[in-house]
């Protein structure tokens, strides 16, 4: 590893880093709220709403984040939407997330034992409390490693908003790798980087996990 | 003359799709085994099996496939290891999405009440077949909507293998657009059949979910 | 050393990124280009057979550092930074930067006409670095917009998003020539004159290989059949030095 | 405990069920309900009044869970009129007849409290969690009033000591004593019990019957399921019979137990009687 | 059914406690457990002859439960020695102990079975499946001979028709009724109940008793937690009452529920038998 390179790029590629982590913190946090209120909506059970909303996560999962950004990017004008690179990258990628979250919590609900939300009804709760209070914390168990899942794969299609000129990592170190030809230490400093984010990421979330599960006395399989 | 161009391109199309779903399946199916595996011995192995696995989820989730692949295909090299660029390919496919499949059923078997082993225990089962046959089976079902999502992203990331020389779908579209300037038509062309096998996963998916319904 | 190894085993593994017409570009399943047609004439000379690899070009220098090949035959400008780190071949073509337009733009004649316009290019490219140098140069203001890949300078410019893209005059003729209703190339090209050139790895090993890459070059370039080739992708044909030329920046 | 079980059963509610003033709290007529090929409730009518206590007693898969979940809507019934204080369970009462809104389902529950078979304890909250939480979000009660009551309550059902702990970590008798008072708390106008006592020991279930009798002396109307035969009969002002999805027999406890000719009955409770006398 | 209540309950364990070539099939000797601060078992002795049926009844939270599952070792065991059939349960015979490997503990609990209170069917699969599953598992038949005795033992509990139901369609009782037709199948040396009744009708109860007296005219041994006094005294051939974590009383049946002098005792059944005198 060339000490020369980090004094040059070093401060290029940390600001890089910092809109890596801009994007992404924003566009997961629209994709889950997107993607919550749609698997709230699903639950509603009205037919043609939900063929709607089926449609839409098959089509956003189904087609590259590269080509929803483009069309967002190039096709938004069309019908009006003049976005710029950051705000169309940020707005693609919670669109894009939104698909995948919407899934996660449509299958944490289905997990949540009937039971739980009988008491609930039957004591006249209302849906928002039953929401918030009984399904929310017992799906929490069981989604939350998957919820990180997305987001750590979300920190990783981040790079695909490089191709907006959106200047994040990959933005600036493409700029390293081109100018230099240094493309091993490119590929290291963007492992670095990336890892350091997920490891940050899951730490917090292992926190969470732990204090939302506290109430398991035992870990499944275990023998007593 | 679009039409023309994309007729000629079709079948190189076609062959790139098809060379994704193989190697998607085959790393699917890996990443499944690998998934399962790394979930057991995290929650059964001790703190040295635990400690493992942490090792494993974390690197392979936190460096990008890319780098992986990269890693896998020029850097074991340099320790002696050849490996072919297919064998590569499925490799680190496999291996990443074994740490996201891991989470995934950890997760799910959090929504297992503790009884349900313990009556298996009680019965004289081995903890093997436990996870076989009690644990696992509904920590599958369970996550199917969540596996689903697995399954498509690794297909999207398939397009990432191109580093090692396979020309799958995207690359093959690439290169056709790139020689005939028909950008536009290539992509709309491949996302197309992105959007076909895709579909075809989540068909499958809530397929699945309807057969293992038990309420 | 490698070239003993190639000429043993007979063949000269080589990989470049076949998605940069004219040099590199596959029709169908078979690679064409320029760099095709050079390379197996370098091969022909140094009796061996020339095997390539496509590979995206994030993975080409890593894997010329592995070893998994010997010559990445990509057109690169040289430049002194790339130097430091690449053994380079002497030129196999041209690539003195210059701009293009949309084909109805009548706004834009010469280089100096991108005062006051937006004009795009390949981030971190030896030609949006000169082309920087020439505005600042003649002090014009002009936004630049910088694209991690060229080709999607090419699609933002039909867009309608720049007015103008930069890159090497090769690349921008065969473009203008496959659609010639949306591009046109700005001539002349504004730049001083600059080449591409292949690239081999550093070091003693390799030396001998790359020695042995120029001397077939320069010998194509001295009896024509270099010319040929040139004259058959790009229209036209360039003197080139045949040295390694000392860059510029 | 003895000046209750000193009473007798039988006089109690004859006196109540002919009070004239005594206005029906749950009027079931004729509701029938199938889970798909099979019917499960067939034209079942009963009728409890205010303050009253009927137990529903009868074989393993009679319906009798599945009737009381209907009366607070958890399940929908495909015919027939189930009416609580006079009004229509779930359906508004026009014909052909729609779901109510949910809002008016809930303020229905608010007034129907539910003890189920399983407890359906919520696993990430404590006994004095799960009993404060419905006070603070249906009663509206503030955090520290709502904790002072379910403390009350716990108390009361003898959890005092493991008021913090989660459901887990609890033994079958204490969990369901958690959900008792989850209930009760809530001070509904009606309170169903299915199986109340299943998870409890005799001593215990003497204290719930207690619990209950107090209950119905400040006029709470309760339906209970429950295969203990002594606790019916002590806690009863009526007891019906349902087998096969049929209510077969209706009457005061005494009536019931003792004097009921329908030979489905009788064969029914001979094995009990048979066994509790020693 | 009339012919086994006819049997003084009383005579038929005094005559095997008296038969000297008995040896102990369960032996409990000084065991303590803790959960944490709190000590649920004090320094408990049982011991359980071959073919014997043993009742542990006591207050909710006195540890039965929690004994029943240090038996199997779901539960570990702080101090003393549990043994079935001689062997230590769940710790190598050496000083320190250590704990078996599981292979050794698989072994054991192959031959003691257990009826849970919650019962813990596995609900992605149907009653016969939860029953034959175990036969495939452990016991190595065939699919089909695995098939064909669950049925049998299905049949036997009553629930020919909903066979094919998967657990969350099936009534209380039913489930409770699958639970133990899933241990009766292995057939184990010794079987553990904790509270096989509580969700079961009068009727059923009567079955349940009439199948636990098959088994133990067959050479089953058990040891039931349960709250129906009635069937242990029907049941059992000795009853022990836990409380706090003791065993405070130990005897027939006949002992527990009419001679003891234990305070403790008489007061917990006093509501009992005043309930079930109507
Ligand atoms: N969701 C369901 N789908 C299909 N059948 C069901 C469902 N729930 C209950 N049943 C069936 O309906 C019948 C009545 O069930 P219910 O739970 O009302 O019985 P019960 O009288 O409460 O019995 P128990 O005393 O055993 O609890 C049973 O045969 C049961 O198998
Ligand atoms: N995992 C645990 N952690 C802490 N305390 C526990 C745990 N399991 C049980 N206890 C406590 O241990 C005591 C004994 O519990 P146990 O389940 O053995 O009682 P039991 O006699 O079976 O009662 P019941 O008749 O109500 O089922 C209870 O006070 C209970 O709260
Ligand atoms: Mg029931
Ligand atoms: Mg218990």
């Amino acid at each position: 590893m060339d000490m020369d390179l980090i004094s040059r790029y070093g401060p290029s590629l940390l600001s890089g880093f910092g809109m890596t982590v801009l994007c992404w913190a924003s566009g997961t946090a629209l994709g889950i709220v997107i993607g919550f209120v749609i698997a709230l909506l699903q639950r509603l059970g009205w037919a043609p709403l939900n063929a709607v909303l089926r449609a839409y996560i098959e089509v956003v999962r189904g087609t590259p984040f590269l080509v929803q950004l483009f069309l967002l990017y190039y096709g938004g004008p069309s019908f009006g939407l003049q976005l710029e690179a950051t705000s169309a990258g940020i707005v693609g990628l919670g669109i894009y997330g939104s698909a995948y979250f919407a899934e996660i919590f449509r299958g944490g609900f289905l997990a949540v034992p009937r039971g739980y939300v009988e008491a609930a009804e039957s004591l006249g709760m209302p849906p928002g409390a039953i929401l918030r209070r009984i399904v929310m914390p017992t799906m929490l168990v069981q989604i939350l490693p998957t919820l990180v899942n997305m987001m750590i794969i979300l920190t990783k299609e981040t790079v695909v908003l490089s191709l907006l000129t959106v200047p994040e990592l990959m933005y600036e170190a493409q700029t390293m790798a081109a100018e230099t030809f240094a493309s091993f230490e490119t590929i290291f400093v963007m492992a670095v980087f990336y890892w350091l984010l997920v490891e940050v990421l899951s730490r917090l979330a292992r926190r969470v996990e732990a204090r939302l599960t506290h109430y398991l006395s035992a870990k499944p399989g275990t023998t007593a | 003359m679009s039409f023309t161009v994309l007729a000629n391109n079709l079948p190189f199309l076609l062959k790139g799709a098809g060379m994704t779903i193989a190697v998607s399946l085959a790393g699917i199916l890996l990443g499944q085994i690998i998934g399962a595996l790394t979930c057991v011995m995290r929650l059964s192995g001790g703190r040295a099996g635990d400690l493992v696995g942490a090792v494993y989820v974390s690197f392979f989730r936190g460096v990008p496939l890319l780098i992986q692949l990269l890693l896998i295909y020029y850097m074991l090299p340099l320790i002696g290891i050849n490996v072919p660029p297919l064998v590569a390919a499925i490799a680190a496919l496999g291996l990443a999405s074994g740490a996201y499949v891991s989470e995934i059923y950890r997760g799910a078997l959090n929504a297992i009440p503790h009884g349900q082993s313990e009556a298996a225990l009680a019965l004289g089962f081995s903890e093997s077949r436990i996870w076989r046959r009690i644990l696992l089976p509904q920590a599958f079902r369970i996550s199917i909507p969540a596996l689903v999502n697995e399954l498509i992203l690794l297909l999207k990331a398939s397009s990432l293998i191109s580093v090692v020389g396979v020309a799958e779908l995207t690359r093959v579209s690439q290169t056709a657009a790139a020689t005939t300037y028909r950008h536009l038509e290539m992509y709309a062309m491949a996302g197309l059949i992105y959007l076909v096998i895709n579909g075809c996963l989540a068909l499958l998916g809530s397929y699945a979910e309807r057969r293992l319904k038990t309420a | 050393d490698t070239l003993a190894n190639v000429k043993a085993a007979g063949v000269l593994k080589v990989a470049t990124e076949m998605q940069f017409p004219p040099f590199d570009m596959i029709e169908g399943e078979t690679y064409k280009g320029i760099d095709r047609e050079l390379i197996d004439e370098v091969a022909k000379e140094m009796g061996v057979k020339a095997e390539y690899l496509d590979l995206p070009w994030t993975s080409v220098l890593p894997g010329l550092e592995a070893k998994k090949f010997d010559l990445v035959i990509a057109p690169v400008t040289i430049t002194k930074e790339r130097m430091a780190r690449y053994a380079f071949t002497i030129p196999i073509s041209e690539a003195t930067a210059a701009l293009m337009k949309r084909a109805g733009d009548a706004s834009i004649t010469k280089p100096e006409d991108i005062n006051g316009k937006k004009v795009g290019g390949g981030k971190g490219t030896s030609q949006l670095a000169q082309i920087k140098e020439f505005a600042a140069a003649k002090g014009l203001k002009v936004e630049f917009k910088e694209y991690v890949d060229s080709n999607q300078s090419y699609a933002e410019l039909a867009a309608g998003r720049v007015d103008a893209s930069v890159n090497s005059l090769p690349n921008l003729s065969y473009a203008a020539a496959q659609r010639p209703d949306t591009f046109g190339v700005v001539l002349p090209p504004f730049g001083k004159p600059t080449y591409f050139s292949w690239v081999g790895r550093k070091g003693e090993e390799d030396a001998s290989l790359v020695a042995a890459v120029n001397e077939a070059l320069a010998k194509i370039n001295k009896d024509g059949r270099m010319a040929a080739i040139h004259k058959k992708w790009l229209g036209a044909t360039s003197e080139l030095p045949t040295t390694v030329p000392e860059p510029s920046f | 405990m003895s000046a209750a079980s000193d009473q007798n059963a039988a006089t109690v509610p004859a006196a109540k069920a002919t009070d004239p003033t005594a206005t029906p709290m749950i009027e079931i007529a004729n509701v029938s309900k199938s889970f798909g090929q099979t019917q499960v409730l067939r034209n079942v009518s009963l009728t409890v009044n205010r303050s009253e206590v009927v137990c529903l007693i009868g074989p393993s898969g009679s319906g009798k869970s599945t009737l009381l979940r209907c009366i607070n809507f958890l399940e929908t019934y495909d015919a027939g009129e189930i009416r609580i204080e006079g009004r229509l369970v779930g359906y508004t009462e026009e014909t052909p007849r729609r779901r109510v809104p949910n809002r008016q389902l809930r303020e229905l529950r608010r007034n129907v409290g539910m003890v189920f078979q399983h407890f359906n304890l919520w696993p990430h909250m404590t006994a004095l969690e799960n009993v404060a939480e419905a006070l603070v979000q249906v009663r509206g009660l503030p955090a520290a009033e709502a904790k002072s009551r379910a403390e009350a309550v716990l108390t009361r059902v003898g959890l005092a000591e493991r008021m913090h702990a989660y459901p887990n970590r609890l033994s079958g008798g204490q969990q369901q004593r958690v959900a008792i008072a989850r209930v009760v708390a809530m001070e509904p106008h009606v309170i169903l019990f299915d199986e109340p006592t299943s998870a409890l020991d005799p001593e215990l279930v003497g204290e719930v019957l207690q619990v209950m009798r107090d209950l119905a002396a400040d006029g709470m109307t309760m339906v209970v399921v429950t295969h203990e035969m002594g606790f019916a009969a002590h806690v009863a002002d009526r007891v019906a019979f349902l087998d096969g999805g049929r209510i077969v027999e209706y009457g005061t406890p005494t009536h019931v137990f003792h004097e009921s000719a329908e030979p489905r009955v009788r064969q029914f409770l001979q094995t009990y009687h048979e066994r509790n006398s020693f």
